[in-house]
């Protein structure tokens, strides 16, 4: 029998893997696919909880449905920054970003 | 539910699935090629292939076995992985839209593999997968001329994307319902090319220009591009492209039918034959075009779809949704 | 086993496994290529949950459209010279402690032993009541876990 | 509901089997034999100059923004489709307004250029 606890076990691993994506990777593009699997992880909490938690509700499902939404402007504004930076200063790698801490 | 035991439900899908890939496989894919060189032939006053079989009508089946025979080679630049992974996803995302597809009705019920509540949905969901797998494949083969042409054609297809998602939910909207079962069953009367004329254009053009078919096929430009992204697959993968190729533009054109031309629905012959002769009508429609009009440049391409097809397919869904929820309640 | 079972670990695993070669790999489009599984992993998870409309948004905007975006962007930036270029930072060890640890909490949040069974479907919840403000609470006599 | 989809687990993993089936036979029955030109990138017979993984033009990711942008308009299209019958006049209303602005969007990166391929 598959209960709410082994989804959000699952979540809080994929949850973890992006974690790490975001604090070890150098590329900007690699940190935001570690951010998209949080998102993802967040959002099988929201479903999982509206399944076992509120059946019958649909609001957890909307929350993920907004996440979505949220993640895709995210990537697509967070990724053109990346091109302007990468056209600017020919690198996407975040820690040769460093015209702010001069 | 519930009645029938799992292992009987798992043959029954399994039975199901065989079905439609050899049957895509057959008539979309064979057939396909045989009756583009055939028509191809035609229009342009020649005969097209006649040595193989009578008048030439197995002449892919000899195509099929020569491909099989043929090296399995992968360039040494190319990224294997992705490369090999590439020529798997194209075809099964193409056969996967066939799952929502009624191809006829018995007395038992709808004759379709299965009829998901978001149909529609998911058709537009597994034809979106074949970008990424075209993307693949250009990138794998560490080729420029694949590259170049797996961009353009991925460009090309989330651009034209757009019209087809929101056709689909003007139909939606008329039907009130995701199934495509439903929206056959809307139009036992009257079929939705007369209230959505509109509609029909839309979808039939960026359906053409969805799988890359001429006007629209400057990504397989042979004169400037090669073979576009499948250049460097040679024998059976370059089959199993081609299979995918056909495989949407057949899914693609059985959507149609299903959404605007009444699906099975036609007085006399069985549903099934009212529905194939729908899809070929449809299918001969595509070549001629092909045959018909020279090809865009890639700037005229994009604009097309976002200067003319979206615009026009976002007014028509105002005008229609005005009449399905004010005018006709 | 049931086959929701052997579907949720068939998922799980397909998740996981293609979720650890997107943080590993050090060739970017391997990272962006296997997002895919990962993401329609997720979107069997979805359909586990009854919520099959959001799995088709799922694979509509993540696998067709986000993962084409950032494949362009890899593209257009790093090309094949990515592979020459150190991927990762110092921080390698100390990261793998803190997303453990963060990974851990929650595992203890959602399985610990108070945890257990407080999400147990409940009378009230499955006639259909929607987030009052104790929709989350359950077992009888225990605090609510909202306060 | 999850039979259905049961039904479409099973259909892809026996599809991706048959598609697959066309390289058992090949490993079966093809010729193999290697010299150092076959396997080389094949670029109209002239010699591969560098990697094709190089850089390109920025056009194609101003038309994915764009799109994903509209992607994401659909998809609150759906819900939207299925109820507006019942729902009515407001369900226009609404619908109107959100396309509106959607529109306004689509006009402004018109009119800033996005949409040329120049």
């Amino acid at each position: 029998m598959i209960t709410l606890t082994h989804y959000l076990v699952l979540s809080a691993l994929l949850f973890g893997l992006g974690l790490y994506a975001v604090l070890t990777r150098r590329n900007a593009v690699a940190m935001l696919m570690g951010i998209e699997l949080m998102l993802n992880a967040a959002n099988i909490n929201l479903v999982a909880f509206n399944k076992y938690a509120a059946p019958g509700a649909i609001q957890g499902q909307i929350f993920a449905l907004i996440v979505i939404t949220l993640a895709a402007c995210e990537a697509a504004v967070g990724l053109a920054l990346i091109l302007a930076a990468y056209r600017r200063f020919e690198t996407t790698y975040v820690d040769d970003l460093t015209l702010m801490k001069w | 539910m519930g009645v029938t035991p799992w292992y009987l439900e798992a043959l029954r899908a399994v039975v199901g699935t065989i079905i439609i890939f050899s049957g895509v496989a057959v008539v979309a894919a064979m057939l396909g090629v045989l009756l583009e060189r055939k028509i191809s032939g035609w229009i342009q006053s020649r005969i097209g292939p006649t040595h193989v079989g009578p008048r030439g009508l197995l002449q892919t089946v000899a195509d099929t076995i020569k491909l099989l025979q043929k090296e399995y080679i992968v360039p040494q630049n190319a990224d294997a992985v992705i490369f090999a992974s590439a020529v798997v996803i194209v075809p099964l995302a193409a056969l996967l839209d066939y799952v929502v597809v009624p191809v006829g009705t018995t007395r038992w019920g709808p004759l379709i593999f299965r009829d998901l509540n978001i149909g529609v949905l998911y058709f537009a969901a597994t034809s979106s997968l074949i970008v990424v797998g075209i993307l693949m494949a250009g990138w794998g083969s560490n080729n420029k001329y694949a590259l170049l042409g797996g961009l353009r054609s991925a460009a090309q297809m989330v651009s034209y994307e757009i019209p087809i998602g929101l056709v689909l939910i003007t139909i939606s909207l008329l039907a009130g319902s995701l199934s495509t079962v439903t929206i056959v069953n809307m139009q036992t009367h009257l079929w939705f090319i007369v209230s959505q004329p509109v509609s029909f254009l839309i979808f039939l053009t960026a359906a053409t220009a969805e799988v890359n078919r001429a006007p629209f096929d400057l990504v397989e430009a042979e004169s400037e591009l090669v073979a576009g992204y499948f250049s460097e697959y040679t024998g059976m993968r370059f089959a199993l492209f081609q299979l995918g190729e056909y495989g949407e533009m057949f899914a693609m054109a059985a959507l149609a039918v299903t959404l605007f031309l009444g699906g099975w629905h036609g007085p006399g012959l069985p549903s099934v034959v009212w529905f194939l002769i729908k899809l070929y009508a449809l299918i001969f429609v595509f070549m001629w075009v092909r045959w018909t009009y020279p090809r865009f440049r890639i700037d005229q391409l994009l604009g097309f779809s976002w200067k003319v097809l979206i615009p026009v397919a976002l007014l028509n869904l105002v005008v229609t949704a005005y009449f399905v929820t004010v005018v006709h309640r | 086993m049931t086959g929701e079972a052997i579907a949720f670990y068939v998922l799980a695993a397909i998740t996981l496994a293609s979720g650890i070669v997107v943080v590993t790999s050090p060739n970017l489009v391997h990272s962006a290529v296997a997002l895919i599984p990962a993401l329609l992993g997720v979107t069997g998870v979805y359909i586990l949950l009854n919520a099959e409309f959001l799995a088709g948004i799922q694979v509509l905007i993540y696998a067709g459209g986000i993962t084409v975006l950032i494949l362009f962007v890899i593209m257009l930036t790093e090309g094949g010279t990515g592979l020459r270029v150190r991927q990762r930072n110092e921080q390698g060890p100390i990261a793998a402690a803190v997303a453990a640890a963060v990974a851990a909490l929650f595992v203890a949040l959602a399985g610990g032993r108070r945890g257990r069974g407080r999400f147990r479907r409940t009378r009230r919840a499955r006639s259909g009541r929607v987030f009052s403000a104790r929709t989350c609470c359950c077992s009888r006599g225990r605090r609510s876990c909202c306060s | 509901m999850l039979l259905d989809w049961g039904y479409v687990a099973i259909f892809v993993i026996v599809g991706a089997g048959m598609v697959s089936l066309p390289f058992a036979i090949i490993w079966l029955i093809s010729p193999r034999s290697s010299y150092p030109h076959k396997r080389e990138t094949y670029e109209s017979g002239v010699e591969p100059i560098g990697q094709a993984w190089s850089q390109f033009n920025v056009r194609y990711y101003l038309f994915s923004l764009i799109f994903v942008v509209f992607d994401v308009e659909i998809i609150y299209l759906y819900p939207w489709a299925v109820v507006a019958r019942s729902l009515g006049p407001s369900a226009f209303s609404s619908i109107v307004i959100f396309l509106a602005v959607l529109a306004l969007g689509l006009a402004y990166a018109w009119r800033k250029g996005a949409l040329e391929w120049a």
